[in-house]
């Protein structure tokens, strides 16, 4: 597991690679726990690289964005495989947090460019 | 798929958790098991694994060792967690309400809630002094790449 | 070692020998299975397995199907393969004469000789219409990497 | 299986890396045999890298040994790992083959320094 970070002025880019389990867990716990304190609006989490996630590392993405939107933040997730959408969506993850089918639409819904400029 | 069978004993050590997923992966691509299924298969086995180590801490007897086995036919796999641990039925446990809205979700229970979700069938046995569940996916012959 | 087995229908091609290698590697990495073991396992079975695609060519009936076998328990390790062509019992075989001259040595007949000397037992039966041949290789204590 | 090849003017050396099998037999025997046509006195086979060889090898091995000793040449063998090495002990080809610990020893007896300077 891997987690590359990126802190831009409308966002935090976060790019999550390799294997989530519960071995690494809690490395991820404590890192995206850190980018969720330093980001003003909103974090997105790159997981087209994310090769595997068990329940342990589910827990952490639930822990995460009701931390960001009980702060008035807002997480989302970005180019998930096609196995891991599938088990979001078989525990209704699809419908709780803000999923993007690439990280073009995922930045162009979250910081467009107006907002930028702004 | 290629016929096969696979028997292992596993310690109880969160670590064998790797092991496992190594074994579906390896497995797998020996009897020509579809990508997605070593995927659902392997996370099935890693959260029944993961949940036996990790609650038969405090267990009376206490687990002293786990079972994995594998088997394949043309069409189907399945898969075997065998433990010593006192009873226990992951089935018997509620179903979580994944359709709450976020901040109604617990972070807990999602694991025997993947496995039931994403295999065809689970069965629970108490035999003997053992727990025994025994998870079967079906493989479309599409999916499968069959050696000629 | 760690105990374990494995079970897996082998079709009647030479490509097999390739998979053939690859469980032993692997099953015997998951099963701390010392890396000599593995060698000289693998080599056993690929002669073995070479043996009944090549020679089942002209048989009646010819061979349709192999199958293999590992086991491993803490100190010992027992190879099978069994296949449904003619019988044939390669223990029969005489024994080169590994001690020729270099002119005099012929270039056969290696295969099952490396077999019988480099495992520690070799057991031929026929069961019905089968061929088993199981094969076993001691381990000792020192050489097998235990997990704790 | 790789067989990379140098031909010396006292000797032509044969690095033979990776898995010879029934599948890679035929390749060495062609790869060998045309080596074995071009070397006047000495063929030396490096096995240092050599992981693997199963009886369609060893049977390769016996032939072309044969070959250069007919043609009054040598055939030789150096740097065998432990496993293969014992295959060796077992068909008795440390016996009938020239076997050398490593390439220097090997050097230094088929073409010591005064013969090459010769
Ligand atoms: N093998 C087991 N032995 C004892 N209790 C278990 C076992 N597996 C699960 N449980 C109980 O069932 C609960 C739900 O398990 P699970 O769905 O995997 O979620 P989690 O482990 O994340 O809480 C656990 O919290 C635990 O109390
Ligand atoms: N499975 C088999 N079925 C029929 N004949 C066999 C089989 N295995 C070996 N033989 C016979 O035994 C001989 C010796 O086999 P082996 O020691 O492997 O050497 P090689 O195959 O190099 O000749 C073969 O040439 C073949 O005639």
């Amino acid at each position: 597991m891997t987690l590359e970070s990126e802190i831009l002025p409308d966002l935090t880019l976060a790019k999550l690679s390799g294997q989530v389990d519960t071995l690494t867990a809690t490395e991820l716990e404590m890192k995206l726990g850190d980018l969720a304190e330093v980001t003003k609006r909103a974090l997105l989490v790159d997981c087209s690289d994310l090769t595997y996630i068990n329940s342990a590392g589910l827990r952490v993405f639930l822990i995460v964005a009701k931390k960001m939107e009980t702060a008035g933040g807002l997480c989302a997730f970005c180019s998930l495989t096609p196995n891991v959408r599938l088990v979001f969506e078989t525990i209704g993850f699809d419908r709780i947090l803000k999923l993007y089918e690439n990280r073009a639409v995922a930045l162009e819904q979250i910081a467009p460019p107006q907002a930028q400029a702004a | 798929m290629r016929p096969g069978s696979l028997s292992t004993k596993l310690n109880v050590h969160l670590r064998e958790t790797e092991l496992v997923g190594k074994i579906v992966r390896e497995f797998g691509q020996w009897h020509d098991v579809p990508e997605q299924t070593v995927f659902l298969v392997k996370l099935s086995l890693d959260e029944l694994v993961t949940n036996i180590v990790v609650h038969s801490a405090g267990q009376i007897p206490c687990v002293r060792e786990i079972v994995l086995r594998l088997t394949t036919n043309q069409h189907e796999l399945w898969a075997e967690v065998e433990d010593d641990g006192c009873a226990f039925n992951p089935l018997d446990l509620p179903i979580p309400d994944v359709a709450a809205p976020l901040q109604d979700r617990s972070p807990g229970g999602l694991g025997i809630h993947l496995v039931r979700s994403l295999m065809d069938r689970v069965n629970y046995k108490r035999i003997g002094q053992r727990n025994l569940l025994v998870l079967s996916k079906k493989v479309t012959q599409s999916s499968a790449v069959e050696l000629p």
